[in-house]
């Protein structure tokens, strides 16, 4: 029953959706992987330097779900993410500048440093963040999705979670309300095979995959391998022309993998899974080495190409963490700030009545 | 002027506001086809159809998120909650979701949401099912919440909160649904139509000796209290409605404090961390001197709600319980 | 891949299960289906006479689930429910007095008053209610199964809820839990086609049937007919000695129909179904009437034993609602018993620091 | 005597009572093979196995509801929340079926259970995981709430925790986790080990002229404070550590109180509906003529948790702020 992980990207390779994409575009993707991938192996010195507080979790090595997925969103497409966030924000285009100066809890970071790392959001570029509470994302997801619709909009949502967050009751209901009211949203399941230290044999009953999921509300699903963005492209265009032709959602599953620790404290990261494990994913596996192997087969950039677009993004992160450091942190009068909309627009109904409770 | 049910009030600041504004629209379960297990959007559906009065399966956790992510594109959910109970199954999307975002992303988002539905006990249901969460959820910067007495207050309250683009928590009561009270037709109104700003509160009826803090069903239960106060005691007893707990309208409080020298709290929370305590907390402290004996409390009676009528009646504020109380330090 | 209702009732009563019972059994049987159906009847009665409060909602028609599920209770055997809980009280064994003094509000009701129709419950006949909150009882239902394998006795949890309870997000994390851990558990759907006004189309989405949500977890599942309990009895075995001997949960839906509205207080129950439907089901499909039927066709039972049956529990429905009405109510010092369990027994525990808040 | 780290006197207790009654058992995400996220629960996996030790899936009603159903049929679990904070997506489960289940039923359960886990902010993880509830918790009669300051308390109290056959609510805190106490060995102590009763205050410091009532991490702040009343301004502050704050030890609040007359209640609560809220309110009934000025309140600044590390410091109570407030009233 089960779809299994195709393993040879080359119908991917031919797909309309990747045939059709210019050298430029495709340049272009691949500095989107590298930007990530510099952004966080950056953040992490910094953090390691003490920089910045509380959790760190890194998408390095998964990179290309997000930037193959957020590549296809059209002007009504909307994407919304659990803490593992980086990737999306810097995917669909949000300023690293900013993205760094939120980890250094930075005034001047995206969310003036009120959110930190698990808190990206850019509703200008329909990012929705960016959420600490295991799967409660996704109804919010379906809330896009659903607002699409009673807007007459035409498009799709993308909601991603992680493998252990399948087991959140708050999914199931969002499966169930997604496909009864049919609704154009495609759950992306990263799978990344770990939920913290746990594996997805230890956390999740299933039969042969976890997007087997949808088969109990008779929603469409599909396996796919996220180390290959074509692939992933592929896979989920699909999945978007469905929701945003037919008003159906998606239940996808794109296999994938961490090389870091669950976060940054993640003092187990080579107890649960062995380091042999992670190095024979970063070396057969790594999704910025497969998609540079597809370019340069491809003509698309030689070896001097790649090499220039990844200094270019190692020094854009070393900038964002000199802008982050060189800003001012917020003032204490702010902790009042982003509370109210009222009260922020200091409209009448909010200075009608106490809102605070200071003393 | 008219005589108008809470619940017909409700429905008509509803209609009003579905006719005002595209991106209104109700849903909840039952809310559409059935008319709303307490009747309170009869009519509704029939008239509005699917769009704007939408029926969800029993998954809190999932529509009211869902209501709060499309709040985020503009969509402004009125949502129910078929009881307030049922907010123990959706309280992290309310919470954290809805009362938090706006927060985290530095203002960027925010959430024009409703969530409404009777929080009461008092109707034999059982203590799963007689839950009054006002100070539970007023605890949380970010929320709002909303509790009205009588038809005139719920219609125009609602209308407010609806426009608000915060997070509303407005909360009904079922043993108010039927009962009627003067509501104008919005011809009689200057503005044509009735919006009760939040964070006002009421003074339903004034007095000198004594004031008594209430909101919801404890304002009426204060009112017959205050009736035997001045007839069997010769004491009279001013009735502050909060109407919203969060924000306040603490200038009224403190106001009638310096006035009458005397509070009693009244509400129909359990006493600890009951509304009645935050106030009694903040008179004591602003109006220490003005205070000519302690601050009381009158709650439920600290267990979960008794199922047996004659008990869980009186499980809740009395007005002769009120009167026992004042009578001690008046 | 949905498994078709059976309308051939033929196999079941064949089945081993079925064939094995005595004729004393079978005669108790009936009797159990018709001292539920009188019960309700009259405690309606009552209800509308005013001498109860609160919710009463009726599982007339419905009664062949509960006295087949719970006819094949051995000592390890534990059984939970929603609110639509008098037909397995009464099938457990509770006594009926108790029962009806509960409705009533009275101190000699089976929880002292302090739980109405929606709360009954016998720890000691292995009955853990009767709950309020829909689907919340189903992660209840899971720790019965996991405290009877953690304490290592050979026995399996039934945990009963409706069509609409399927949308819950505590079930499905509790389907997950009982496959994952590997549970002696059977979740019984009892669907009746709606909840409260919603049609089993209007609140869910499926494939073939709910009981395919089971597909997802890699769990197995059936669907039957529950107006003929030797069907009821013949598939729940089955499943009860999966849980027993394997460790291996069901997720069963069983079809019924309820005649009553949702509660006493349904204004509605002739506008979201059809009279004619009801009627129909009370014709066609009636489970006391098709258990009847076996009986005569068996010789089990004649008329005149048929008529005695239920002559005894009219009149024992009856004099429980004398006694209820007879019973004291609870004194108001009462309300503070049972909150907690240290300061009922008195212990030191009990006893030390504040725990009630008046005043 | 030993210094032990709070984390490893939580262990110590849990490992005590594994061995004394083989109903006990601990479950929850990553507690097992991982050691727990903060390493309370590390090598317990090790020496007890699966059946005693074991891990769940990010599922906190399921498991939460599933440990509340095994101990109505005797078990005895320990139940971590990787963060107190997730309670939100469990609060139907602990609140209406381990709080309520023994009142519906007329007595004839009880849930012997113990949910667990780090209940505070302060640790820049943002607003969602940066609850408090033991105020949401302590409004609930059938709930018991533990806030254990010290490793000697944490010790104390978990022990006593686990063998209370009502469901407690333990909150821990993870800037407390690797601080070190005095802890005696069993061997030290007359009844060879070591339970300190639910219900029970401690007054932390002994003073005269002014109360400091707080309870966890709001201690420490408070002792630190303490001293600087004493070196700089010669005021003498008692500090009431609560410890439980249902059961809830009154007498030893209203005593230091009758004592010092001056009161001020120090939390890490959002302030409408803190624990001090409730405590105020009490005081300023009970010890009315007692009180030489209001009794104030020290909360978090009242908005959500702030990311930013320096920020986030300001919004919680410092000796700094409880000093200030102290000077106003004495
Ligand atoms: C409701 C809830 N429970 C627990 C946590 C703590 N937690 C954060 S991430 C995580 C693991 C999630 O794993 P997965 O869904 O696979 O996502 P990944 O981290 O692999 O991207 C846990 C247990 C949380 N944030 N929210
Ligand atoms: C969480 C929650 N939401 C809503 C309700 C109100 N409610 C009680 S029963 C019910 C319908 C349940 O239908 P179903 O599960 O099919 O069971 P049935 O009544 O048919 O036996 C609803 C909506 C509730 N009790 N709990
Ligand atoms: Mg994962
Ligand atoms: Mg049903």
């Amino acid at each position: 029953m089960s779809s299994p992980i195709q393993n040879k990207p080359a119908s991917h390779t031919k797909a309309a959706i990747n045939v059709s994409l210019s050298v430029e575009k495709k340049r272009g993707l691949y500095r989107d992987l590298c930007r990530i991938r510099r952004f966080e192996q950056i953040s992490l010195k910094y953090y390691n330097a003490g920089k910045m507080g509380g959790f760190l979790h890194l998408y390095i090595g998964q990179e290309a779900v997000a930037v193959g997925c957020v590549s296809l969103m059209g002007e009504n497409d909307h994407i919304i993410t659990a803490y593992r966030d980086h990737g999306h924000a810097l995917a669909v285009g949000m300023d690293m500048n900013a993205c760094m100066a939120e980890l250094f809890g930075k005034r001047t970071g995206c969310s003036k440093g009120k959110g930190g790392s698990m808190h990206y959001f850019a509703p200008d570029k329909n990012y929705w963040g960016g959420h600490g509470i295991v799967a409660g994302q996704t109804p919010l997801g379906t809330g896009l999705a659903f607002g699409l619709k009673y807007k007459g909009l035409k498009g799709a949502a993308m909601c991603f979670l992680g493998d252990g967050a399948v087991n959140q009751g708050s999914f199931h209901e969002s499966l169930n309300l997604a496909a009864l009211f049919g609704l154009p949203i495609v759950f992306i399941i990263e799978n990344n095979g770990y939920s913290m230290g746990t594996s997805q044999k230890r956390s999740s009953a299933y039969p042969g995959c976890l997007a087997e999921r949808a088969v109990g509300y008779g929603m469409a699903w599909k396996q796919l391998n996220g180390e290959d963005l074509y692939e992933v492209r592929a896979g989920v265009h699909d999945a978007l022309e469905r929701a945003r032709n037919e008003n159906k959602p998606t239940l996808l599953e794109i296999t994938t993998y961490r090389y870091q620790g669950h976060s940054v404290a993640d003092a187990n990261k080579f107890k649960y899974r062995t380091k042999e494990e992670v190095e024979r994913y970063e070396r057969e596996h790594d999704p910025i080495h497969i998609f540079k192997t597809h370019l340069l087969k491809e003509g698309v950039l030689d070896e001097a190409g790649v090499a220039t677009i990844d200094q270019a993004a190692i020094a854009e992160a070393e900038a964002s963490a000199q802008f982050a450091g060189q800003s001012a942190y917020p003032e204490p009068a702010e902790i009042f700030d982003d509370v109210y909309w009222e009260v922020d627009q200091k409209t009448e109904a909010g200075q009608t009545g106490r809102h605070f409770f200071n003393d | 002027m008219r005589r108008l049910s809470y619940r017909h009030a409700l429905r008509e600041a509803f209609d009003e506001e579905l006719a005002r504004d595209p991106m209104v629209m109700l849903m909840g379960e039952e809310v559409a086809q059935y008319n709303g297990a307490y009747k309170v959007t009869e009519g509704l559906w029939a008239k509005w159809g699917d769009k704007r009065v939408m029926d969800t399966p029993i998954s809190e956790a999932g529509f009211i998120g869902m209501g709060v992510g499309a709040s985020m594109l503009g969509v402004r959910p009125v949502m129910e909650l078929m009881f307030w109970s049922f907010y123990t199954v959706a309280w992290d999307q309310i919470i954290n979701n809805a009362g938090m975002v706006r927060y985290m992303s530095g203002g960027l988002i925010n959430c024009p949401i409703v969530i409404r539905g009777p929080a009461n006990s008092g109707t034999n249901v059982g203590a799963t099912h007689s839950h009054t969460p006002e100070n539970v959820i007023a605890q949380f910067p970010g929320m709002k919440c909303v509790v009205p007495a009588t038809a005139y207050d719920a219609k125009g309250l609602m209308k407010a909160a609806i426009r608000d683009n915060d997070p509303v928590m407005f909360m009904e009561n079922t043993l108010l649904y039927g009962e009627e009270w003067d509501v104008p037709d919005n011809s009689e109104l200057p503005d044509g139509e009735l919006v009760i700003p939040l964070g006002v509160a009421d003074i339903k009826r004034e007095g000198s000796d004594i004031t008594l803090v209430c909101h919801g069903r404890a304002v009426h239960t204060c009112l017959k209290a205050a009736e035997i106060l001045q007839s069997e005691h010769g004491i009279s007893a001013e009735v502050v409605d909060l109407r919203s707990i969060r924000p306040l309208d603490e200038e009224t409080i403190f106001n009638s404090v310096r006035k009458t020298h005397r509070l009693i709290c009244v509400d129909e929370n359990k006493p600890f961390g009951s509304i009645g305590s935050q106030i009694a907390a903040m008179v004591q402290q602003h109006c220490f001197d003005e205070l000519d004996a302690p601050v009381l409390r009158v709650n439920s009676l600290d267990a979960p709600a008794f199922y047996s009528p004659p008990l869980e009646k009186i499980q809740n504020p009395t007005p002769e319980v009120v009167v026992a109380r004042a009578l001690e330090i008046c």
